[in-house]
């Protein structure tokens, strides 16, 4: 099973190269087309219609956190293939690809920082990883952020961008619910806060999981939050569904979420909350 | 199919662990030497055996909650709604006495004849099925009843509804509620254990599993369409995802393997009922003694410790 | 204020008298006729159609507890005129008509029995006490029920008919929300179990508060349960109310109450759950 | 409307009240004194003068929930939602910093023009208002933060939906879950008390109410149509109910009284603002040195005390 692991001193050398002369981005709401660079410079947000691109981990965390201010914790974590899985292609070589194609370890990335100068754990899940799908190493690396954020007596932010649980690793892929909400009750019991992040698209495990359990959950506009997918939805019921099915503006006027908030106000929205929920006196 | 020597292998195995978790490292020995053949057994489960799990597990005749019910408690008294919009008749909760103690009893129920099955949406809980399962575990947790779950769905229902009305969110807190009880819980998975609408019931102390009973991340179908792209490569995918009870042992999932009927549960409601409550009997028993925090604490560390990686 | 007391002696020499040779009660549902000594019988059900009359305190205690069995507590309890109230008669003598009228001091009367042999304490309101609405009096003696009940180790069976809160009183009616409540929640910290039972009608003010936080709660058919009156909600909002608006069968189908049970099968069911919510061992 | 002198004393009793509610009887003589006074004052208040309190409690321009929030509370941050079916706009719920420490604030909410009146339902909430209102209140008590609330409604919404989805249960829900919360709790009626809706939000450790403001088992029209058979009476029923500040307190309905600006809140909002916040920051500094336990055994103990028998 070593296989899966690739050393993380080459993991930046087999990724890609950023494509700065292309404009390999095509927004999907307006179709104006972007290269990299410029929609860095927006935080991954169309300039022209404000449609919000998925963002990777480590952009996502450069535009949360105080600059220098993040260290990771659990970066050498790797998938196990504990069911010696295989459909078309093994898991193992789905993880390597993964890997190699995002740079990650994993789909999820956690350690500590400040935002606004105010202590904080953070998680923070990528899509380009297996569809941020939530495996045994996603688990574990939530469930330590929990203990790290406890330790700490700092809250939680995070941030959660999953197509649910992952396939590949069977039972215990779903294992990883209640392990990750066993997680977040130990932190809540420590008196720690969860400040969750909903990103497109948060479903299935996920969303049945840690995502839903912030002491506030924010979303970003338009992210799909839903627990079945629109597709799953359609073909059980047969119902024509509503245009903004499970999107997060739904989700906000059903009241599961407190606030949409577009990514150029993420970052102020979480250091409130943080200077809210940070224990006094700290 | 396991042999009849390998269920009593596997149950023994399984109490060992149960007494291991609790007394420490005392029977570690008698555990491995257990587990290793339990090992070399598991090897030669095929996929057909898999298969047929599958095929039983949601077989029209398997007993069902009610059944069980029925069968195991003395003064019934089912508990209705959610106590904010509905009463979902995919779960059922309720009070009754087992073996002399009051204790409170959750589970997903399907229906047997059409109309039944329409009524109960064949097993598959909306938010507000979750809803009333949390508010009676709440009643079980404030009076210290022990609290029995019997999972039995092919997962919570994907619909408008159920997503308006917060299907993943009531997931998560009926976790997340399991993982605050202040006491004794023991769960069985007795058909479909169909993913996080399965999980949502059986965060608990102990967590058993009937012989033919699958638990899983998705349904074998669910998986196929989605890796193999063609929804009939089911067997495949359930091969190679292997709900059964064997590997779900194996990997820690469930505490213990609860024995049926030969041919199934089906075949015998009153034994597999038998069965099933010498298992839940078992376990109460060694949970009762336990401190209330400490279960929990016991209860969190269990699942804390789920998932394999490097 | 004494003016408000009836010296229990002499109450029931003023009660009218059984009208053992008409028939004065008719069946709303279907129009027959009977003498009080047939629907007595029956539990003040009709025979004809079922329609479940409303039943005074003392049947309803005669009908559920053991024979013999009912020690009642305070009894002595009587209502004060805290605002000198006064509408188109004072409150002082609505209170002494109550009195007359009922053979009973107050709304809710009080004690200990044994149902089927289980020890419980019960608290039984009875409508035609000034529509059953609740002041101090029965704010208070409803407390007492519940620490009663702790005392004693027992479940609490709370049998409701009310209007809501009684106006007379003002603002401390109002209070007598939190009140009951703080009383349920005492009893409830003390490990005691409260089964309500929902007669015609529950609304208001008891409603709002120790009728809906039974344990179990139970009601009777066609009882009518809601915060707010059929003809309030008609004119605030003027929607045409369905055909069953707040009554049991309804509340039990948007998942209010645990069973609807007919008054025949009140006394098993109660048995019941007082076996089961008794303390194990007691 | 009662003078400088009359506002001061009671000012004075009801911090004195206070004091003696958690300090013993080493205040009752003084306490006694200006309560005698405070009688003699109390005959005074004319059926006028409490016509103009319920006109003032509703007067359109009166700061609702949401002015004192900006002018009391940094860095404010609404919750909103009930985490099952809606968020119901006729209560606010969040987090702010009164003076340095994280508080949780929960409110009814009016509008002030014809389409926000309309978005806020008039300050009257449905169930899922009761519900949002509890989450949050969990919320603080998770974490330790103390709750302030301001009411101001002319009641829960009587509505079809609303019964439907359980107002009557929710507002028990909501009175028994502040009787369980281990963290200082203060609540002020702001305007309209107005019924069940109204002490659903109010089962504090100190409940104060504006100078101006109302506190009522029914609205005035509805005693009126239903004990006069004439709505037009509101201020006969008025007058014999006594919905008006002086008799809550005289009756310890209320722990004490905020002045408001000459006239009314709706005349200078920001003093009626500093006002408020003045009468808060004493009951928070009382209280929060009070153990979890202890303030929730007293103020169990204060609403089971209230009441008039014999
Ligand atoms: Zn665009
Ligand atoms: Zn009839």
């Amino acid at each position: 099973m070593s296989s899966s692991r690739i050393d993380v001193s080459i993991e930046h050398r087999d990724a890609p190269e950023p494509q700065g002369t292309k404009h390999p981005n095509t927004c999907p709401q307006c179709d104006s087309h972007y290269r990299d660079d410029e929609l860095e410079r927006t935080l991954w947000v169309c300039p022209h219609c404000g449609h919000h691109f998925p963002m990777k981990a480590r952009a996502r965390i450069a535009s949360l956190v105080d600059e220098g201010s993040f260290v990771e914790e659990a970066a050498d974590l790797r998938s196990e293939d504990p069911l010696g899985f295989f459909d078309l292609r093994p898991y193992t070589d789905r993880l390597a690809e993964a890997e190699l194609k995002t740079g990650l370890g994993e789909a999820m990335v956690i350690g500590h920082a400040t935002v606004d100068t105010t202590a904080c754990e953070v998680s923070v899940m990528d899509f380009s990883f297996m569809g941020g799908s939530m495996g045994s190493v996603v688990g574990e690396k939530f469930s330590r952020a929990c203990d790290s954020a406890a330790e700490r007596g700092v809250p939680l932010v995070s941030v959660s961008a999953s197509g649910g649980a992952r396939m590949q690793e069977g039972i215990l892929a779903l294992m990883q619910l209640p392990k990750t909400v066993a997680a977040v009750e130990d932190l809540k019991d420590a008196g720690g806060a969860l400040i969750s992040v909903i990103a497109h698209p948060t479903t299935g495990g996920v969303l049945a999981s840690f995502a839903s359990l912030g002491d506030v959950v924010l979303a970003e506009p338009n992210a799909l939050m839903s627990f079945a997918g629109p597709r799953v939805v359609q073909q059980t019921t047969r119902e024509k569904l509503p245009d903004d099915f499970g999107r997060s503006e739904s989700n906000y006027r059903f009241g599961h979420i407190d606030k949409v908030v577009p990514r150029s106000e993420l970052r102020a929205n979480v250091a409130r909350l943080l200077r809210l929920l940070s224990k006094n006196g700290d | 199919m396991a042999t009849d020597h390998e269920l009593r292998l596997r149950e023994r195995l399984a109490r060992l662990r149960s007494v291991n978790l609790l007394g420490g490292a005392r029977l570690s020995a008698e555990v491995e030497k257990l587990q290793r053949q339990l090992e070399r057994l598991a090897e030669e489960t095929t996929d057909e055996d898999i298969w047929r799990a599958v095929e039983l597990a949601r077989h029209q005749d398997r007993p069902y909650t009610l059944d069980y019910v029925e069968r195991l408690l003395d003064d019934w008294f089912e508990l209705r709604g959610d106590r904010g919009r509905a009463d979902d008749h995919a779960i059922v909760a309720g009070l009754g006495r087992f073996e002399g103690r009051t204790v409170a009893l959750v589970g997903q129920q399907k229906g047997r004849d059409i109309k039944d099955r329409i009524d109960r949406n064949f097993g598959s809980a909306h938010p507000e099925g979750y809803r009333k399962a949390m508010r009676v575990m709440e009643l079980a947790n404030r009076h210290d009843f022990p609290l029995i779950t019997l999972v039995d769905t092919p997962g919570a229902y994907p619909g408008v509804a159920a997503e308006q009305h917060g299907q993943g969110g009531a997931i998560a807190r009926s976790h997340a509620l399991m993982a605050r009880l202040e006491i004794p819980t023991v769960a069985c998975i007795i058909g479909e254990g169909g993913s996080g609408g399965a999980s949502a019931l059986a965060l608990t102390d102990r967590v058993l599993m009937q012989e033919n009973a699958i638990y899983s991340v998705i349904s074998p179908e669910g998986c196929a369409a989605i890796l193999w792209r063609d929804a009939g490569e089911a067997k495949k995918a359930a091969a190679a995802f292997k709900p059964d009870a064997l590997h779900c042992l194996e990997l820690g999932v469930v505490d213990g393997i609860v024995p049926e009927p030969e041919g199934g549960a089906h075949t015998d409601p009153d034994e597999a009922a038998r069965l099933l409550g010498d298992a839940i009997r078992e376990s109460l028993e060694e949970l009762e003694p336990v401190p209330a925090d400490e279960l929990k604490r016991r209860r969190r560390a269990r699942f804390r410790s789920l998932g394999v990686f490097a």
